[in-house]
């Protein structure tokens, strides 16, 4: 885990608010893995005062692939960075996927939903070359929600898509296009990441489907490695569920250790 | 000629005058992996209650302009946890530590002492009289210069080391407060702890802690600390420790000029892990750059006002 | 649907909650050239003594992480100059005309009172009993009940015009200084002024503002506010004017969540001139986007704590 | 005085820590006279809070020039604005330099310091469409901040240089240039902007040769406008001294009017 204080912007592409920056950081690089983040300065004044989460989409030899979407202040300030400036940014941070078990011929299902397919290309493509037969599910509102599916697709991995309002794929939430897929060839594992609510029903159905999940949690974070306490969530651990850090335990974790919020 | 930037509490004395402030900095440990614990003056980890902690649910952090409100409710490990599992550790990482004390009641306060006084490796406690986020609407004993002094004499009394008694920003007349504590018995005050604070999200109408007030820290604050620790320089004889909003060693030079003998960093960790040594390292070049030997010799230096004055 | 944002005080009716913060809109005169000044609710006039006044000498100014520290000294022209030149142009501008009223000494209060209850076109008074750049350590009446309450029913008595007592954030429990001015007879309550701070020069070692200590303003002060706000809706009957910060109609819509019935706008002015009716505007936009028919139904309406709660 | 939020910046020339900026602003710049000032925001973001004062350096149609030294966290956030990005401006404000006087045939001598040279340019053009005969001192302490020393002369103005280390044209400072040219024909107006110390020294140099001088102050500014009273310096108009807006009352003033700071 390091601190890079000027990683080149080496690549810039955009898609109305996504936007995917490729980072020259050799020695963060060298040490990432999936599903693990960046915590990103997104200014260089007081006022945003916190770095941002992000997470690895890619790893490129020396360079880290970010992809994000606009979602407030930090994330729109990130946005107007172009190529040829520099980052700060400090990773890489958590712990990751759990990619120890054998996944060889193993069947991997991948769902994300809008930023949340971020981590799921690195980790594709990292499932892949463990020997596992990867399936990569990605739903968003509307077909401009979905803007690296021909990426998946042209680096081989197997892609499905669904959307909210039927503009793209197959219509509805990517959770259909789960149980459709669990239905057709139930999975070994299964690896969730986007909203809330996406994530839960995910878990769910994984639960139902006895089908081994891990979930990548969003959470707000002061630091990204474990000195603020900001990130908790209920995750239970044998425990009846403690305040957990979201950064330093996760952010990703078994479905089965997450308690989810009562409201919605 | 390298400066001296060695520092003198009198019951303590530390390499720099740069320690690392409670609650930002974990137990320590988490910060090994970016620094040596042992290049800043001290650390001082984070509260500890008697027991575990469970702290408040989230959300507990909010960003502000220039700052950041938390209401983490002081989740944490308790006092065996830590004798056992991390104070080896930061013993063997040779780190000058300084443990915060926290109580639900005066009595807490007392045992949390008690049982580490039993313990080795510490340099001070500092007592977390000022805490706004455990409490309902922020009370703490550092409201009232009775309080103060009074649960400062009793944990002088229980305890075979130095006491720091740290204030809360959150009161009328900090002078009062600091000559309240010094009265206790306190070997020290560090000043301020955090802001008492609301943020609300105007679209559900509700706030954004689920605490609903918080404490403000960070840069935002930094003008309203270094008021503080003047007045409280002034008031008291015992050392002052300042900390609020400390980014940068030209803002630790501020604190010392202000009064303060030592500084402690907060928030700024959060962004940039290695602030305490990147601070210390700036301190020392500003005072090869002015010509300053010791950057003890700042303490208390605050000139007159009025430049800019016109003679009249 | 436009939404309603007319505002009743009780003792008067806005246009809109949104009032220019006095000391942040000179007169009302600088600004015609930017803005209608009946586009707003009202405006508090610069604070009047009964003569001129010299004001501090400068630096004045202290631009901190999102804030300003300002140690003007209240210069300012005094109420016969103030009645003279400026009134009868602010009438003719068809403005709502608060006026900020101050005094060296109780005395001095109640003559600028009785002087201006003689003179055509305010809405209202706003007691300054909370500037903490005029005497030394930033002392004013209202850091206590006891001074608040008595400097407040004095003026109560002599003035024929409604009465709004300006407090200061610089005090341990706000709550009670609201009720000690309620109890008093003030009409409604205005918070918060600015925050008692200090910058320091730390190459010189000078303090950046001749006048030494000066008071903070701007959005790193918002969440201290927003709590004061909060903490003094509950505690009184009369009306809450909220202050402290504001740069947006969300901003704007948070204060009147927190239970103000109306806001000021102060240092935002001087970054955008026109922020008083930009954040009338946001505000009306919010409550049209938010499907809030009035914007009077925000005030007071902050639910629990605890979204990210789990059920446990 | 108006508020454009969105000039385009239609060119950045920069040396060392020294930029132009082109901004396309054609109701400000319809509005403009010299020695008025632009409140520039330097940042998107709530830190720093405060616009910068900058003079006007040029008026080319409904495009403004400003022309300043990185002096700190503002300026350097102003430095590094692009060609095609906007600034958001107010202005003109300030009174400017008193032109009102009959100049047909007078010599005026212009005397820049620094980045106080700034307002000059525009000055010195107008002047000469007055029928001025005008005559350009620049002063700094090395050649690299005497940047537009060149654009004088390709202007058709007489322009003479000082450095305080002799690294081009007189050696010293722009105050001794100031002597000798008095010395060699008395100039009929005086027109100043730089350090302090250096128009405290001009002004006394004019008091003492009896010539008419403006100075153009400078000063910490919360608004630009009138509104905060942060700005004021000790002005002396038969009244003995009071704390006047320089923002609003000058920030030219005639040399006689100002009262000097007691500790330089
Ligand atoms: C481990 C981790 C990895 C992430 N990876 C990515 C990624 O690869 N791509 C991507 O687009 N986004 C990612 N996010 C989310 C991203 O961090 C937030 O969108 C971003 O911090 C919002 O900052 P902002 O200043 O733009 O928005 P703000 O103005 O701070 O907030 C805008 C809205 O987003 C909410 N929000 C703020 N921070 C977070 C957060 N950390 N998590 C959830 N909601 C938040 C706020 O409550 C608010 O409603 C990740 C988050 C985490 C915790
Ligand atoms: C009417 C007017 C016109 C000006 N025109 C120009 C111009 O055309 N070109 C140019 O380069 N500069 C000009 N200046 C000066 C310019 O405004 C300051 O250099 C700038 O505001 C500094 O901001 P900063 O954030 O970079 O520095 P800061 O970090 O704020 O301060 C850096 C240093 O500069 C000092 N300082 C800050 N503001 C001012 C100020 N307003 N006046 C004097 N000292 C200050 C500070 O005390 C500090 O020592 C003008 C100033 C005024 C008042
Ligand atoms: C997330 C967080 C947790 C904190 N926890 C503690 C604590 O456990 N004990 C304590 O005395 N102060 C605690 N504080 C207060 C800090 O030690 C410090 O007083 C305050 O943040 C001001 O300093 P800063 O502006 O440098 O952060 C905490 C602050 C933050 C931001
Ligand atoms: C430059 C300046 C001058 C002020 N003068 C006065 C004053 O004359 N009377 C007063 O009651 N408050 C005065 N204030 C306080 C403001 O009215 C307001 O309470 C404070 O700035 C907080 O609001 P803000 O954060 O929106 O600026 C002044 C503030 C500033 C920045
Ligand atoms: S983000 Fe700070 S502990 Fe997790
Ligand atoms: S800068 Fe605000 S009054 Fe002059």
């Amino acid at each position: 885990m390091r601190q890079e204080p000027a990683a080149r912007i080496a690549l810039r592409q955009s898609w109305d608010d996504y936007v995917l920056l490729r980072l020259e950081a050799p020695d963060v690089a060298a040490e990432a893995r999936p599903g693990q983040f960046l915590m990103v300065r997104v200014g260089e004044t007081l006022d945003p005062l916190l770095r941002r989460p992000i997470s690895l989409h890619a790893r490129e030899g020396g360079s880290l692939e970010i992809f994000f979407q606009v979602a407030g202040r930090g994330t729109a300030l990130l946005a107007e960075k172009e190529e040829g400036e520099t980052l700060d940014i400090l990773g890489p941070l958590g712990r990751g996927f759990d990619l120890e078990a054998d996944f060889h011929g193993r069947r991997a299902v991948l769902v994300g939903g809008g930023r949340g397919i971020a981590p799921l290309f690195y980790l594709g493509r990292e499932l892949r070359a463990k020997g596992a037969d990867v399936k990569v599910l990605y739903g968003g509102r509307s077909l401009r929600d979905l803007p690296v599916r021909d990426k998946f697709a042209a680096d081989g991995l197997d892609i499905a898509c669904a959307t909210d309002d039927g503009s793209f794929g197959r219509p509805g939430f990517v959770t259909g296009l789960l149980e459709a897929e669990i239905a057709r060839r139930a999975p070994d594992a299964l690896f969730v990441c986007g909203p809330d609510p996406m994530m839960r029903a995910a878990a769910g159905i994984a639960a139902a489907g006895r089908i081994p999940a891990q979930i990548s949690l969003e959470s707000l974070m002061g630091c990204g490695f474990g000195a603020c306490w900001g990130c908790v969530k209920r995750i239970v651990r044998g425990d009846g569920g403690r305040w957990r850090k979201i950064c330093e335990d996760g952010p990703v974790f078994p479905a089965g250790e997450i308690l989810w919020e009562g409201a919605e | 000629m390298t400066p001296d930037l060695s520092t003198d509490l009198g019951f303590l004395k530390l390499r720099n005058p740069i320690l690392a402030a409670s609650g930002t900095f974990g137990y320590g440990l988490e910060f090994t992996q970016f620094m040596s614990l042992a290049a800043v003056g001290g650390i001082v980890v984070k509260g500890l209650y008697y027991g575990p902690r469970e702290g408040n649910p989230p959300p507990r952090l909010v960003e502000t302009a220039g700052g950041l409100i938390n209401a983490i409710g002081l989740q944490g490990v308790g006092v065996e946890a830590f004798a056992a599992d991390v104070l080896p550790k930061l013993r063997a990482a040779e780190a000058t530590v300084i443990a915060n004390v926290c109580g639900a009641d005066d009595d807490e306060y007392v045992r949390v002492i008690e049982f580490l006084d039993r313990q080795e490796g510490l340099a001070a406690y500092e007592l977390n009289i000022s805490c706004p986020n455990v409490r309902r609407n922020g009370l703490c004993p550092a409201l009232r210069p009775e309080t103060t002094r009074d649960l400062v004499a009793r944990c002088k009394a229980a305890s075979r080391r130095p006491i720091i008694a740290k204030l809360s920003p959150n009161v009328t007349d900090i002078a009062e407060i600091a000559a309240a504590a010094e009265a206790g018995g306190a070997d020290a005050v560090s000043l301020i702890n955090t802001l008492l604070s609301l943020a609300i999200d105007a679209r559900t109408r509700r706030p954004r802690l689920a605490n609903v007030l918080g404490g403000l820290s960070g840069p935002a604050v930094k003008p309203i600390a270094l008021r503080m620790v003047y007045q409280a320089a002034a008031a008291v004889r015992i050392p002052v420790i300042g900390l609020g909003g400390i980014t940068s060693g030209e803002d630790a030079a501020e604190f010392l000029i202000a009064g303060a003998r030592a500084v402690e960093v907060g928030t700024a960790n959060f962004v940039d892990p290695t602030a305490t040594v990147r601070i210390a390292r700036e301190l020392s070049e500003f005072c090869a750059r002015e010509g300053i030997a010791r950057s003890a010799d700042l303490v208390g230096t605050l000139g007159k006002g009025g430049h800019g004055t016109l003679a009249r």
